[in-house]
């Protein structure tokens, strides 16, 4: 095989992730060393490609294999490496493998330490099989797969009953997600089967080309289900795009199936780095920049995407101002951005949202080695247990800030070029999106996202140290974490136009762009588009400033003073107990009762009573047989009476 | 003449065995009996089949009858344990229904009987024929049935102290 | 030697687990080493035929081979006629597996071992015979032979109520085969009818349907649903499934693993083989009504297990449901759909025996499966625990596994003729994971229960051989399913066809 | 004129008649009393069908009367067999009742 | 007796003769031996009775069928019964070897009545006219009668004796009357004569009331022999209170000659009668009413012996279903299935006898834990309880899948079809009682069964009997069709 071939990509984590499994378990290091050897090798092969992608306008790699294929159907197994993947490929394995580094300082006691690396291979082979498919089943089927390696990394502390619950809940919000991610998946085969001839089953190319031919696009009707239902193409587009949509809000934590990602911060932090921030949540941006060509036909569809990403944003952020846990603070403002992307997204601007997806994989990544470097010093998530901690983890705590004015958007570090695209698509949004959620929310998430990150900076690094004993203790990571920490704080702050120059962003954005979506121009840096960023920045950073650096304002009588808005946000909107009430509730019931209809129906009165009805006709017919000859003679007589008298 | 005897035989056959089963006492019972045997032989010698009757008389009202007699002096039974007759309603709608259902059947005989009686059909000498010819298998299978009765009734009754 | 086997290998694959039986019997029963050395070896030397047969299997012909006819009673129309095509192929595949497997599982069985093997080797005899009979009269013969051995394996080496559990079973199952037994017979007796040659061979008859003359619309209308009602009781469907789960957890493991592995894929195969393609009219009138009952299966099956507090209860129902999907495939009679059910009913029962296999395995020594009493058992026996959890993953349809192939082929197969149920039938993929989630969460996952501080883990290869020849075997099949399902589809594709073509007669 | 007809409705009577006795009498013996009554009553029937029968070719064939010489013999054995065991039932069970008789019931 | 009358006397019934002989020939041994002049085995009644019965089966396999003519009917159909009648018998006798201990006294004479009654049997499957229908049918009764009774000592067996003797005499009362019905209707006793005469009314518009009632009475005192339900009164009784040997005899031998007969009726006196909707559905009838009284009836049973007596009802509701039919199939069904029946009844009653050996009755707790006790006893009746319930592979099965293959051909008889098969699964539940008292229960007694060496045989014979007519059913197929092809 080819050394550069993209199988190789999907081979060498899988490759890692079994040999770990069957045969190194037994040494840790050398498993470690397999998986980030594995990771290592797929980032040297994508990035072998990386110039042909830059360079060409339409280079694509693609590949396949049949799968499965019965009844004219075929299930393709393949690659599809274009601008899109390659942004991705790159953002996966770079930052994976950083972390994959960071991971063998943090997990070096944990017994676990191979199993963690056998899972963190398998996950890297299932992203990336969502990042190469080149149809939708495939990518459906790697999207399960990361939800399995979600799932098992989450519930990495196996012993903890929250871990696995929380493992459990991701699972199943993902799962609720792929339900609808599958109808939309079988809408859009079925209405394209025709029009892709013979290329395997959802092949995103032949769809892509499918979908763009007029013909297609403006047939008068669709038939849904073998002609169940027919739709016309405005209902059939939006309803497609909606369900597949589905899928993406459960994968990238959209509101209302975001609420297994901040439970899912039960999983070691190199996860939550590398899943729930880098990564895996990021899925769903990718693969909305994937099926884009579904989505732009139908206005309908984008506004969904849009106003559920720009609420998520919005809603996350509330609730980021007011937790304590350090990663979990960090995993609200990860929902938050994601919203961004999401939002982005369903503006067409497909190419603002895969570069913040990659800045954001690079600060957040950070942010969250960063958090772990400090949990792991001091054992605790707890930020109201730390404080000043700056002096005992300088180096940790600097990069902390830097990640921090990134992902505030601080000019001119990486964050302000991405998120300022974004904000930019919302100042002028296109006329199905023009609401206040999109026009308003966005920006006001940008002030609290300034809020609680610096609030979080300063309760955890800054002010008195509130718990001594910890404090104490604490001590500055060892140098496999801090080296990969330091290249992600360098791109971080180059992550922009400084690394790679205007045209080449210029490029990267040509390249993101799926074609058909118009271009867009994006403001460069100058002095009032970096003001307006200080500005946001400025009213966020300072009155967290206020209240937790100079006390000048008390936090807990401004909390006294929202009252029931406080709790509500503090309670993350009751969306949790909402879900928790309807499990309980009516799943349970239902389940209940169908169990209680098996029992006392089913068995107990059809099968059971079958049964002793016909016992008690045996015991009713055997008292027949009364021992008296008389009466035998009778039942004789009156037998042979009835016989002649039913045949004479 | 011959109606005569006929109803007078009847009459008595039909009486003798109402009191038969109607007696209280079983002794009643076999002496009733006997005598509605000999009115079923004097109805035979109505019918023309003088060997019949005279069987019936030797072998029913004589062997078998002093067979019952016997055995119920054998028996003996104390008076109380008489009993009498005890109609059930079921029974006699059971009973009166085969009655009722025969008749039917008399009503249609069919073509193969005809109302009047015939001329002489069971001289003894041609009831013999037919006996040694035609039925030689059931003769000879009723004499293996005697044989076995009279086994079986020997062993069963000589067993006494066996338990 | 190739020559002969390619005549006699389907019979001898019938053979073995008779003369097995046989030969048990004849061992004294002290000597528990002979008698587990004879119904392991059995158990590999049906595997090596089975082998050599799924091997030797021409795909491009396709259609019947190995085809043997013996006549057997010529007066009555018996003839003993053997021969498989890809579908029966890939069924007799999985209960070799699962026999395999079940041989291995119980060499732990201590008490009466001979008479366990007998029965297990009459089982696997009688399921063997259903796969591969091709006369209705050995067809059933061998359906009612699977279904008793049953009753003495669960009534004696059972657990959990399982008295009342078997004598249900046993009754339902042959209440089931006496209706589809009447079925059959006036099949019979109509197809005699009509030709003047009274004949219990299949062949011929579906040579006689194929043909064009075939049943009368109203015979097929009528008698269908007396196969279908009769078969599908083993399948099980909705409502006639309440035998299963108590049945289950009542088996001892192998003869659960044998009962939920390939007992239950009796009633779908048969629905296949025989009511399908010789009544395709009756099919096409009747089969809406499997699609309906099937959501029963999957939602209602799946909300049950969810309330299970008893492990093979739930994996039980979990059963019931996933049969949901197998009639759901059946009934959509699309190449993909309907291969995807068979290719189902393989993944199921390989992935239930495993499941059987494992919970016995520890039951064995905790003597308790209530998910309250167990728990953090990963820390004990990990072997076991990682090997459920796969089981579970593949349970709830994750990639990787063959039952995620199989019941996407199912969905994307009768999406177009069933929307309503598929989209059920998506949504019983959520409530799966749920139960099953639960499940593993309960039994294996958090703080250990201290009372499970003596469990012992798989440890000797030949405990573990028979949980990884289970889990590769869905591996493999699921990893890369092509192989199977192209060997799956030239069986099924035939049947699709008749029935397509009747529903086209029909609608036109 | 006394037609077959009298004859079958007078052998039918007594059929009935034991019947009737079977049904009533508790005693062993009379219950075997009742069926040979019967068995007489069916005698009487084939003596009188015999005479009865139209002729087919010339004479009319003894056969009924053949049967009843052979339910005569055959009555003896069984009544033999019958009191038989009824005495046996008196000397073990001091009862000729056959309603003492029902232990083996259900 | 004329010289032609001799020669077909000897032509047709030379196994009756044989048997009587055999009879006399007992007698005598048990004379000869009571009086201590005969010295030997104490058994030499027995062993007598053994070679004379294995020589007479030898014989029996020899016999071709006689040309249709006066006195009896010698075709393939009663040859086949006759083989079938010797086998039961000399079955019955080995059967009752373990039970000897139980009769004390005569022991002798017991085989010189079963040879009796064995005589009348095998009389029965030659008949072909009313009076030695009559007359052979009480040979079988009569004697009988005495075998119930045989164990004087229990009242049991008395009791048994007196509800069958009263029973049976009140049906042999209407059987007469019947017969003399049918002799006053059609003017001969001649099973051919009264199928002319059927027929000849059939063309012109039905039978006489006379000749219907005489039918019916006639059928009546057959069911009483099979057991059809409501003339199987007799049936739980009788069968629970007769030594067991006895019981097996009754359940085995007496059935059969009873089906003999009904065949005989059925074609050889209705013919193309009983095809007729009238009788088809009488005999349908019966046999729901059988099929439900029998299955039904014997759910709640506790005693084995009563037991098997209500599952020979539910056999004969079966066998009516077949008569029902009335197609060359199901009387083929007929002979295979009673064969099948025979394996596995004595299978059944052996096993009885050898687990209430100790005790005085056969009350079911006697089985309990009989595969701890004896194993081998355990597989046996298994083996025959499973035959009965019709599971393959045994003979069972194929029985009642001969049955029903017959039936299905008759649309009239589809809800019949329909009623057996679920009385087959009710009929599996009560077995697999049975079985699971053997397998699943603690034994009552705990001790070690001894099971005698003949037994050990018989036990075996049946069992691999069962299997392998389950199995390779062609012989016996043929064998059966071959006695079904004679009748008319």
């Amino acid at each position: 095989m080819d050394l550069t071939s993209p199988w190789l990509i999907l081979l060498l984590p899988l490759a890692s992730a079994v040999l770990i499994t069957l045969f190194t378990q037994r040494w840790p290091r050398l498993s470690a060393g397999l998986s980030i050897a594995a990771v290592a090798g797929a980032f040297a092969v994508a990035a072998s490609h990386l110039g042909a992608v830059l360079h060409g306008e339409n280079v694509v790699l693609t590949g396949h294999f049949t799968w499965l294929a019965a009844g004219g159907h075929d299930f393709h197994y393949g690659y599809l490496v274009d601008g899109l993947s390659m942004v991705m490929l790159m953002v996966v394995t770079g930052v994976g493998g950083l972390i994959h580094v960071y991971a063998t300082g943090y997990m070096k006691d944990d017994p676990g330490y191979a199993r963690f690396f056998a899972y963190m291979s398998l996950f890297m082979f299932s992203m990336l099989g969502i990042v190469l498919a080149d149809n939708l089943f495939q990518i459906f089927i790697h999207w399960e797969l990361v939800g399995v390696s979600s799932y098992l990394l989450i519930g990495f502390y196996y012993r903890k009953d929250s871990a696995s619950a929380a493992a459990n809940k991701a699972f199943l919000t993902n799962r609720v997600g792929d339900f609808g991610f599958m109808l939309g998946i079988l809408m859009l085969y079925f209405a394209t089967r025709s029009a892709t001839g013979s290329a395997g089953a959802g092949d995103f190319q032949a769809m892509a080309q499918a979908v763009a031919n007029p013909a297609w696009l403006h047939a008068a009707v669709f038939s849904v289900g073998g002609g169940h239902w027919t739709l016309t193409n405005e209902h059939f587009l939006w309803i497609a795009g909606a369900l597949t949509f589905m899928g993406i809000m459960g994968k990238s934590a959209q509101f209302p199936l975001h609420v297994w990602l901040p439970d899912a911060m039960e999983g070691p932090t190199p996860v939550s780095a590398l899943i729930h921030a880098a990564t895996m949540v990021a899925a769903g941006v990718f693969l909305l920049g994937r099926l884009l060509f579904i989505y732009m036909p139908s206005p309908t569809a984008l506004s969904i995407v849009a106003h559920v990403g720009a609420f998520t944003a919005f809603f996350a952020a509330t609730i980021a101002t007011t937790q304590f846990d350090i990663k979990r603070v960090l995993a609200f403002s990860t929902l938050s951005q994601l919203g961004y992307m999401v939002m982005a997204m369903g503006l067409r601007g497909t190419d603002a949202a895969m570069f913040h997806l990659t800045t954001h994989a690079f600060f957040k990544a950070l942010l969250f080695l960063g958090a772990g470097a400090v949990i792991h010093a001091v054992h605790t998530n707890d930020v109201r247990e730390m404080g000043g901690l700056i002096r005992k983890l300088p180096f940790t705590g600097w990069m902390f800030v830097i990640a921090t004015l990134a992902l505030c958007g601080v000019p001119p570090l990486s964050g302000f070029w991405s998120k300022d695209g974004i904000l930019h698509l919302t100042e002028h949004p296109p006329g199905y999106a023009h609401t206040w959620i999109i026009m308003l929310l966005p920006t006001i998430t940008a002030v609290l996202t300034s809020y609680y990150m610096t609030r979080l900076v300063l309760l955890t690094f800054f002010g008195p140290p509130r718990d001594h004993h910890r404090y104490d203790h604490a001590h500055e990571a060892p140098l496999n974490m801090t080296l990969p920490m330091a290249v992600l704080c360098v791109l971080s702050v180059i992550g922009g136009p400084l690394l790679l120059g205007p045209e080449v962003l210029e490029h990267f954005r040509a390249i993101t762009r799926p074609a058909g979506v118009p271009e867009q121009h994006y403001v460069a840096l100058d002095a009032e588009t970096a003001l307006h960023a200080l500005v946001i920045f400025g009213l966020g950073a300072g009155s967290a400033l206020l209240a937790f650096g100079l006390r000048v304002i008390d936090p807990d009588k401004v909390k006294a003073a929202l009252g029931p808005v406080y709790r509500f946000i503090d309670n993350r909107w009751y969306i949790d107990e909402l879900y928790a009430w309807i499990v309980k509730n009516v799943q349970q019931n239902v389940a209940r009762l169908c169990d209680a209809f098996d029992r006392y129906v089913i068995i107990g009165t059809v099968v059971n009573g079958s049964a002793w009805t016909t016992r008690a006709a045996g015991s009713v017919v055997a008292r027949f047989q009364t021992g008296s000859v008389r009466a035998y003679a009778l039942l004789f007589l009156a037998g042979v009476a009835a016989l002649l008298a039913l045949n004479l | 003449m011959e109606a005569l005897v006929f109803w007078i035989a009847a009459a008595a056959m039909v009486g003798f065995t109402l009191l038969t089963i109607a007696a209280r006492n079983p002794v009643y019972s076999a002496c009733f009996m006997i005598l509605s045997f000999a009115a079923t032989a004097a109805l035979f010698v109505l019918l023309d089949a003088y060997l019949i009757a005279a069987v019936e008389v030797l072998v029913y009202a004589g062997a078998i009858m002093v067979l019952f007699l016997f055995v119920i002096m054998l028996v003996n039974l104390r008076e109380s344990e008489h009993e009498g007759l005890r109609l059930n309603p079921l029974m006699v709608l059971a009973a009166g229904t085969f009655l009722a259902l025969m008749s039917r059947a008399v009503k249609d005989l069919g073509s193969a009987v005809q109302e009047a009686p015939n001329a002489l059909v069971g001289t003894p000498g041609t009831l013999a024929d037919t006996l040694f010819s035609r039925y030689a298998v059931p003769f000879e299978a009723v004499s293996g049935l005697l044989l076995a009765a009279i086994l079986g009734t020997v062993v069963l009754a000589r067993r006494k102290e066996d338990a | 030697m190739n020559a002969f086997l390619h005549d006699w290998v389907l019979t001898l694959i019938l053979a073995v687990p008779c003369v097995a039986a046989t030969l048990l019997f004849l061992v004294p029963a002290e000597r528990k080493g002979l008698v587990r050395t004879l119904g392991v070896g059995s158990a590999l030397l049906t595997t090596l035929l089975t082998a050599w047969l799924v091997f030797s299997y021409d795909q491009q012909a396709a259609g019947f081979q190995f085809m043997q006819k013996l006549p057997w009673v010529a007066s009555l129309g018996i003839s003993y006629q053997v021969g498989v095509d890809g579908m029966s192929v890939a069924m007799v595949l999985l209960t070799t597996i699962v026999f395999l497997a079940g041989a291995l599982v119980s060499c732990g069985i201590q008490s009466r071992t001979k008479d366990f093997y007998i029965l297990l080797c009459a089982l696997v005899a009688g399921v063997f015979g259903v796969f591969v009979s091709l006369d209705l009269f050995f067809f059933y013969f061998f359906y009612e032979l699977a279904v008793v051995p049953m009753y003495l394996l669960i009534g004696y080496w059972g657990s959990t109520n399982r008295e009342y559990a078997t004598m249900k079973l046993t009754l339902y199952l042959t209440a089931g085969a006496v209706v589809a037994l009447v079925g059959l017979l006036l099949m019979y007796f109509t197809y005699g009818h009509a030709t003047g040659h009274y004949t219990f061979d299949y062949l011929e008859m579906k040579r006689w349907v194929d043909g064009g003359a075939g049943f009368s619309r109203a015979t097929q209308l009528s008698l269908f649903p007396l196969l279908l009602v009769g078969f599908a009781t083993i399948a099980p469907m909705w409502p006639l499934h309440s035998w299963s789960p108590g049945g289950h957890a009542a088996a001892p493991a192998a003869a659960s693993m044998m009962h939920a592995g390939v007992l239950m894929k009796l009633g779908s195969y048969a629905i296949l083989r025989i009511a399908l393609p010789l009544m395709p009219q009756g099919a096409v009138h009747w089969l809406p009504w499997v699609a309906v009952l099937c959501c029963f299966n999957i939602i209602y099956g799946g909300y049950v297990a969810m309330n299970q507090r008893d492990m093979k209860f739930v994996i039980g129902y979990s059963s019931s449901s996933h049969m949901g999907y197998v009639l759901l495939g059946i009934a959509s009679v699309t190449v993909l759909g309907t291969s995807g059910a068979v290719f189902l009913m393989f993944a199921h029962g390989i992935m239930t025996a495993l499941a059987f296999a494992l919970i016995g395995y520890f039951y064995d020594q905790t003597h308790t499966r209530m998910l309250d009493d167990l728990g953090g058992l990963m820390q004990q026996v990990p072997f076991v625990g990682v090997l459920f959890v796969m089981m579970a993953m593949a349970s709830l349809g994750l990639p990787g596994f063959a039952n995620f192939a199989s019941e996407m082929m199912v969905i994307v197969g009768s999406w177009e003729r069933y929307p309503i149920p598929t989209i059920l039938a998506l949504f019983g993929l959520v409530i799966g994971a749920t139960y099953l989630l639960r499940t593993v969460k309960a039994a294996f996952l958090g703080p250990k229960n201290p009372r499970w501080d003596g469990l012992r883990d798989a440890k000797t290869p030949l405990e573990r051989s028979p949980f990884v020849l289970l889990v590769g075997v869905l591996l493999v099949c699921g990893i890369y399913p092509a192989p199977i399902v192209s060997l799956i589809e030239t069986g099924v594709a035939p049947i699709v066809h008749t029935v397509q073509a009747a529903q086209a007669a029909m609608g036109g | 004129m006394i037609t077959v007809q009298h004859w079958l409705v007078l052998s039918g009577m007594v059929f009935t008649l034991g019947l009737c006795g079977v049904m009533m009498r508790r005693n062993v013996i009379l219950v075997m009393m009742s069926i040979e009554i019967m068995l007489n009553a069916a005698n009487l029937a084939l003596v009188a069908f015999n005479k009865h029968l139209a002729p087919v070719a010339g004479a009319v064939p003894p056969d009924g009367q053949v049967l009843v010489f052979f339910t005569i013999a055959v009555a003896a054995a069984e009544v033999a067999v019958a009191l038989v065991i009824a005495m046996l039932l008196f000397r073990r069970l001091d009862t000729v009742n056959v309603d003492d008789v029902a232990n083996l019931r259900w | 007796m004329g010289d032609a009358t001799t020669s077909r006397l000897l032509e047709v019934f030379g196994t009756e003769i044989g048997l009587g002989a055999l009879a006399v020939l007992l007698i005598v041994v048990d004379l000869l031996k009571g009086k201590g002049r005969l010295t030997g085995p104490a058994d030499a009644v027995r062993l007598t009775a053994f070679v004379g019965l294995i020589a007479l089966l030898v014989h029996a396999f020899t016999l071709h069928p006689a040309a249709p003519g006066a006195l009896g009917t010698l075709d393939a159909f009663s040859i086949y019964w006759k083989r079938f009648f010797l086998l039961t018998a000399t079955a019955v006798l080995a059967l009752s070897g373990p039970y000897e201990a139980r009769l004390p006294a005569g022991r002798g004479e017991f085989p010189a009545l079963v040879v009796f009654t064995t005589m009348g049997m095998c009389l029965l499957a030659s008949v072909s006219d009313f009076v030695t229908l009559f007359v052979g049918l009480e040979v079988v009764t009569v004697t009988t009668f005495l075998l119930a009774a045989w164990r004087s000592a229990l009242p049991r067996s008395i009791e048994a004796g007196i509800k069958f003797v009263i029973i049976g005499a009140l049906a042999a009362a209407f059987m007469v009357y019947g017969i003399a019905w049918i002799y006053g209707a059609t003017g001969s006793f001649d099973f051919a004569v009264v199928r002319d005469a059927l027929a000849r009314a059939d063309a012109a518009g039905g039978p006489s009331g006379a000749l219907k009632f005489g039918l019916l009475l006639v059928l009546v005192g057959l069911g009483f022999k099979i057991g059809a339900v409501p003339f199987h009164v007799w049936i739980p009784d009788v069968y629970q209170g007769s030594p067991t040997p006895v019981t097996a005899f009754l359940s085995v031998g007496s059935k059969a000659a009873g089906v003999v007969l009904l065949m005989r009726f059925c074609w050889d006196v209705l013919g193309a009668t009983a095809q007729g909707h009238e009788w088809l559905l009488l005999l349908a009838g019966l046999s729901a009413l059988t099929l439900l009284m029998g299955n039904l009836g014997a759910i709640p049973q506790t005693d084995l012996k009563r037991f098997l007596g209500y599952s020979g009802i539910a056999h004969a509701g079966f066998l009516i279903m077949a008569l029902a039919t009335h197609t060359q199939d199901s009387a083929g069904a007929i002979l295979f299935y009673l064969l099948t029946y025979l394996f596995a009844n004595i299978a059944a009653f052996l096993v009885v006898i050898v687990v209430s050996r100790t005790a005085d009755n056969a009350h079911m707790d006697r089985v309990n834990g009989l595969a701890e006790r004896s194993p081998f006893l355990a597989f046996m009746l298994t083996v025959s309880m499973l035959s009965l319930a019709g599971v393959p592979p045994l003979a069972g099965f194929f029985a009642k899948w001969m049955v029903l293959r017959a039936a299905v051909a008759v649309p009239e008889l589809l809800p019949l079809v329909i009623l057996s098969a679920v009385m087959i699964v009710v009929s599996l539940y009560y077995y697999l009682c049975i079985i699971k008292r053997m397998y699943m229960r603690e034994p009552i007694d705990a001790g070690v069964l001894e099971v005698p060496g003949g037994a050990r045989l018989v036990l075996l014979g049946c069992a691999v009997a069962s299997v392998l007519f389950g199995i390779w059913q062609a012989p016996l197929v043929e064998a059966a069709r071959v006695g079904a092809a004679a009748l008319h």
